[in-house]
């Protein structure tokens, strides 16, 4: 099994989830992020003094899926997260050795 | 609205003099009423989305700075200096900067007038510009409701000294300026004389339910349209961020309008107390004919639906409160509150984004109250309790005089606003545009307008993520572009 | 509670008159009560967890609209209405709807009354209705804080109308109907004559110590026994989630509270401006009492201690506030704040669940206010630099005559109090239930009983994750459930 | 401060008499004033970082508690009680506890006094004392923004008690004890008169920008140097955590100033009436001034900046409201605002860490008020259209007689507070030390002084992460370290 | 090294975390989370607008253990987050090639 | 390629940034996490009753790099995080399968 991490534009997640969906993939774990990279933070001045804040909100969705949809769920994800401007975000996937579903205690490919 | 006066007064005097008990009531009411723009920017800004709440709380602070200053300089003349003629307008000019007024005492009772037709008594004219700039100030910030999350800081603020001058002024004149009060020939809409126009309405508007809420409300719908929808509205979720701030801001609204209400009365008397009661009333059963219409219609009563409910009971008794009894002042309010709720959903149906219900809650609200004197309109009211006259309503056999003229008020006014207001709208939006671009109004007018965002609540660092080490004192030893120096 | 008056009135009249500056206090007074329960509503509201803040403010709010309802209608009458019999209760149908009160005048002087005896002058009826009417609504929010968290809205809201009329209204006729103010007899508690009850027990109770303190904390403590303990009680965390709001709350109650205590004086003289200096000197003895509590026991002096200190305080000294001297209202103070402070610990002991501690607060803070006047009540108070006369406590060499009826009045209200609520709480809970069930006890009762969350600051897309194009307008282009149309 | 008296008084008589009005907008007006502090504490508190907030509003909180009770022990006597000689200091033992003042009345006029001399009337005189202890409240509390993150609670609060008694009470006695008005002989700043310091200099200080604000302003410079800089100052952002607190504060204190500033006429006349539109005046043109040079010099105007600006606007035309004219006042706002913004970037060239601008605001705005009496202040005021002398400033002709007076008051307060302080401030932090330590500075005062954390928002459990399982009641059933019992 | 995540109800947090340090377990790594999948949202209305809430609020917990411990890991936090009811979440493992303890620089299992 | 997550003291995000850029990472994710370990919480008194709050707040930093980097950015990050005092957090790294940048689509090494 595979965890695929997508890092996405808050505003795709709508998006992002939607098309998961129509893939047939109905859970995933949700959580908000702070990202860095070429996409630009931006200043705030309070009394005359500026802060720059670096950091651009995102959103990390993360999906365990079975080996072989792996690479299909990235490219769901890659649709539905791409607007083509700076900071859409990144997509990764790691290697799972054992999953759980806690409510029955089933594991691997059962408990997705 | 009637003459307004305490219920009896005991001294006529040769000079004019202060009642200091008068006078005390009418400050304290200016001050209350002055705390509810910040109140509605609560409960305003409690509504939008966290990246444009201070935005909204600008519209209404902005809307203080600006309108108090021109309230000043032309603004009060302009309203109850000497009619131009017809009723129309204030001149200006007359007391610019307040200019020859600040000595004067409006409603004393010269000795010689017969005892018992005895006016509201020895208020200062600076505490009666006080008591109405602030009314000035809160018609034009109910106004920004409609445009929220997308509208250009600077824009606004340029509305605010337009609007002000060329719509609510006059049509503040039309309602408030009694004549005799403060200059001899008063507003066509609130007065019945020869020489106004159409020879004066004579409709009741104690506190401004035509003037204020008709106005702004009218204002709001054309100002929605001109400016169009938010991105995403009625398809993305847009719920309040914060309703601990809209409770906050609709108790404060609640207790300034107290002032609002019972101080229209310009005295301390039967009429204030009886005002007062009537406020209470209907507030009342506004909010329960809101929760019951959402408790049967979504199966939730709601603190929303509570804190709307209540804004919409003031609403629609704010003029009716003085010539209702408390029986009708009970039924003003569940009309309202009901109304109001069914109202709120116009705009998905029209397709207009009046983003904070200003058309629902005040032009719904102010139409309904405005209107019901003209059925509810009584002796048994605040008014008749102090010994003044009422013109009855249809349910109480009077007719439907009365009910014309309010007609006449409420229509004149909403139509007035409306076309004055697309008009000045859309000068300003071809002009120096009144909407932020896209990608703005995405990321939130917060930031776009004001460089800023209301919340940094993680207590991590220095604050939000991103913020650590980011100050740019930080390599220079100062912030980088601090203003040089100070005066004085 | 003695007399009310304000110092020396200079005028008699054959004709009623309004004293505008009284007047004008009461009025003011009347809008500062108002304003508490909103500030209750965010002491109240901040104290909970987020999942339930907003449920915490609706108790409040819903008691704003239904008593304020039920006052106009009956209330008001069964309160100050002719008395039917031995101080018992006022009729309910007398002033029904406040039929034919609008246009009286309370406290006038007649021409021919002794010069000198002057009551507190000239407070229009409605003015009279108003100050009382806030005192209801916030009489009966208090007793909300026992059943934070689990509370079904209905039945609250239920409760609220029959708590009201068989409990509250009853309980302020025995101790705010003074006979002849209003109607000729008044209530028992307050009055000393024959033909009431006991032949009246004559205790003083400036501004409801024992009406609204004692009341609402005894029926607290029988809500919490009825509903029971909360899931996780004295287990789980419960800490307070925005402290900022519980001293916005605070802040609040403090600034009404002058409106509470010296309005009560119903007008504006002596006794009122000593009234407010009292109020203020318990409050800042109470606040140091209770830091001083917290920094020996705990360690620290915390924030809730001090919003804690500056309620108890209040609490205490609203029966004593005019009554005792400046010293004998820090002294109330202190005992007060550093005896809530320990009593708030009584509940774990005793394992009741009076989650935000009215018990602790209101019951413990009135005892003691309304029992210390026994011994501290002195003519150099307020009410004996009015010149009017005061059964002097036992520290001031009275006697123990004055401590009876302190005694009398405040353990009869907590008593009626008591097994009233109890039957009322267990009569509600046995028909239409009082609490949600447990899983909307875990989920939170905003979702349950409001369909509402509070907070929404994450600032992503259109809000908290999840909302995402969750709107169910997004199909339709509509809001699926909306609302059809509107009124007017 | 001119006398201070309501337009015309129209009664003269032979014993005291209470005004009533003018009692009543006395009494309001403390309340109001009372409001300002918990306004502060949020004001000030929206602007510190999360890990804070408690401890800022908590040093606002505790002043109203040590002050309260001091002035009520000493200070009301050390302020307005008998003068000890050259207008220095009164004699804090004469009424000690308030002893004979009780019954007083203020400012009537004796019937044989000359018809049109009257001064403001009959106040009963523990109104007085209420007015003005909200007044040492908020001067103290002022001062707490200088050391915002980093002061010991106890520490601070050992100095409210000191600084007050040391320094307050005696400025406050040179600035607002007027000779015969409570005591015979008045401070030597107020007054001129023979057997005064310098023969008195008369200057004109209508509401305190001397006293209060100069001198917290000061004061604040002082502390700020005794403490030192918070770690990461100019380095770390430390941006406010909650704007939307700021501009409630914001909102609060500036309804509550129209208590300050229309309240010091002690009466409800004309002069109360025009300065409360004055401070209007001055409030719109200083947020447009404050924002102007954001916009100009930032590129945003900011809401932190629009709620400065209305600080600094109240801050300035509080010692000049009744003396200048309405367009004198929109020039003292718009130069305030402009001013203070300018200013508060001070700190970070002069390298002091005044952390929320005391300096800039209090300071700066107090100054520039002050000063701009002298060339502002005219007969077309306030207090000249209630028929009181003005010595009129520079533009209007009065030559540099008044300026000299006002710069006399500003300086010697400047000086005088600044050394007091830093002694009194440095004689603390060598004894039981003024600031916390590194580590507890880091994680956050609320923490290391209250135990608390201000918000706890997540929803998740009963809080927090850690929270779940954690209370101590856990095993023991009840709370580890809870209190044993309750008195009463 | 094995790092175990698990995605479970906030309210069996303190569970968890009892269970793990009787198990011997004494540091962990918790962080808020939103979940979809059968545990369906609710409703929200406002001005009689209605929004529905599709994520429900989880606690990601995530503990780092040596190769052996991985599986006896997972079942004790199955154990604790247990409830039976829809919702209850997943666990799973990922193999994890370096571990350092970041005040003294220990790495591998000492660092654990 | 690798993920590297290190959980750090909040205060020192600022320094660990820092220290990346200076390696030339300059894309990274950062998100609120609170930590359990050697290192306790603190206590908090509320009307007198005492709440132990046994986590600690905590940020987590994620970087994805090329395999031959992982190590000393790991490094990096300790150099960046280290204060020497208890609580100072962990590092540790997980073999990565496949990375994509979502404005591009890029795959691999190119996406990072
Ligand atoms: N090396 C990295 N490791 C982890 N996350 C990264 C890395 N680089 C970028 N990210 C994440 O991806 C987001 C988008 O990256 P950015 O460089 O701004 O734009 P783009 O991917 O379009 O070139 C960042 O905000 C950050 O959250
Ligand atoms: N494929 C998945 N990938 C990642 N997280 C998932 C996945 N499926 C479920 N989850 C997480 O597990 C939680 C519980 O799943 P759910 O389907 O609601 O219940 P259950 O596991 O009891 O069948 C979800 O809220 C989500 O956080
Ligand atoms: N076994 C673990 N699994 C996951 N995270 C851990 C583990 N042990 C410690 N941590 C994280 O590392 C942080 C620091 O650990 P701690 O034991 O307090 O200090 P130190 O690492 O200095 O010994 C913890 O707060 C927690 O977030």
């Amino acid at each position: 099994m595979k965890l695929v991490t997508a890092i996405i534009k808050p505003h795709q997640l709508d998006e992002v989830k939607e098309a998961l969906e129509a893939y047939g993939i109905s859970g995933m774990t949700v959580s908000e992020a702070s990202g860095y990279g070429r996409q630009r933070g931006h200043s705030e001045v309070y009394r005359g003094a500026e802060y720059t804040v670096d950091f651009v909100p995102k959103v990390r969705v993360e999906v365990l899926v079975d080996d072989i949809d792996a690479t299909s769920v990235a490219d769901v994800i890659l649709k539905g997260a791409q607007t083509g401007r700076i900071g859409d975000g990144k997509i990764w996937t790691v290697p799972v050795e054992d999953v759980v579903r806690v409510r029955t205690g089933e594991r691997g490919v059962d408990a997705l | 609205m009637v003459l307004r006066m305490s219920a009896i007064t005991f001294v006529a005097a040769d000079v004019p003099f202060t009642d200091s008990g008068n006078t005390a009531w009418v400050l304290a009411a200016a001050a209350l009423v002055l705390f509810m723009t910040p109140g509605l920017a609560l409960f305003y800004g409690g509504m939008v989305r966290t990246k444009s709440v201070l935005n909204m709380m600008m519209m209404s602070f902005i809307t203080m700075g600006t309108v108090g200053t021109v309230w000043i300089l032309w603004g009060y003349s302009e309203t109850f200096g000497p009619d131009v003629g017809g009723g129309i307008v204030g001149n200006p000019f007359t007391h610019f900067g307040l200019k020859g007024i600040l000595d004067q005492i409006y409603g004393y009772v010269p000795a010689d007038a017969a005892a018992g037709t005895a006016a509201a008594g020895g208020i200062p004219a600076p505490a009666f510009v006080a008591f109405q700039v602030v009314f000035a100030i809160i018609a034009v910030a109910l106004v920004s409701g409609a445009i929220a999350d997308r509208a250009k800081f600077t824009a606004w603020t340029v509305f605010t000294v337009v609007w002000a001058t060329l719509v609510y002024f006059p049509a503040a004149h039309w309602v408030f300026a009694f004549s005799g009060y403060a200059a001899e020939t008063g507003g066509w809409i609130a007065n019945k004389a020869d020489g106004l126009l159409f020879g004066g309405a004579g409709a009741y508007d104690f506190a401004g339910g035509t003037a204020i809420h008709i106005n702004a409300g009218a204002a709001g719908l054309a100002l929605a349209i001109v400016l169009g929808k938010r991105i995403g509205f009625a398809k993305e979720p847009m719920r309040p961020h914060n309703l601990t701030l809209v409770m906050i801001g609709a108790g404060i609204l609640w207790f300034g309008w107290f002032g609002f209400n019972a101080g229209s009365a310009l005295g301390a008397g039967t009429q204030a107390a009886g005002v007062w009661v009537n406020t209470l009333a209907a507030t009342c059963t506004a909010m329960l004919g809101w929760l019951i219409v959402e408790k049967v219609r979504d199966g939730h009563p709601t603190s929303l639906g509570a804190a709307s409910g209540v804004v919409a009971g003031l609403v629609a008794i704010t003029p009716a409160c003085a010539t209702v009894s408390p029986i009708g002042a009970l039924i003003v309010g569940l009309v309202a509150g009901a109304g109001c709720a069914l109202a709120v959903g116009l705009k998905f149906r029209f397709g207009f984004d009046d983003s904070l219900d200003v058309v629902g809650v005040h032009l719904v609200g102010g139409l309904i109250g405005t209107l019901l004197i003209g059925l509810l309109a009584t002796k048994g009211s605040p008014t008749g309790a102090a010994g003044l006259d009422v013109n009855e309503g249809v349910f109480y056999g009077g007719g439907f005089s009365q009910l014309g003229a309010q007609v006449t008020g409420a229509l004149t006014v909403m139509v007035f606003s409306f076309v004055m207001t697309y008009l000045i709208g859309l000068a300003i939006h071809k002009t120096i545009g009144f909407r932020v671009d896209d990608t703005q109004e995405s990321q939130g007018v917060d930031l776009s307008e004001h460089a800023e965002s209301a919340y940094d609540l993680s207590g991590l660092t220095g604050g939000r993520f991103g913020s650590p080490g980011a100050v740019s004192t930080a390599s220079s030893g100062k912030p980088a572009k601090t203003h040089e120096g100070a005066s004085a």
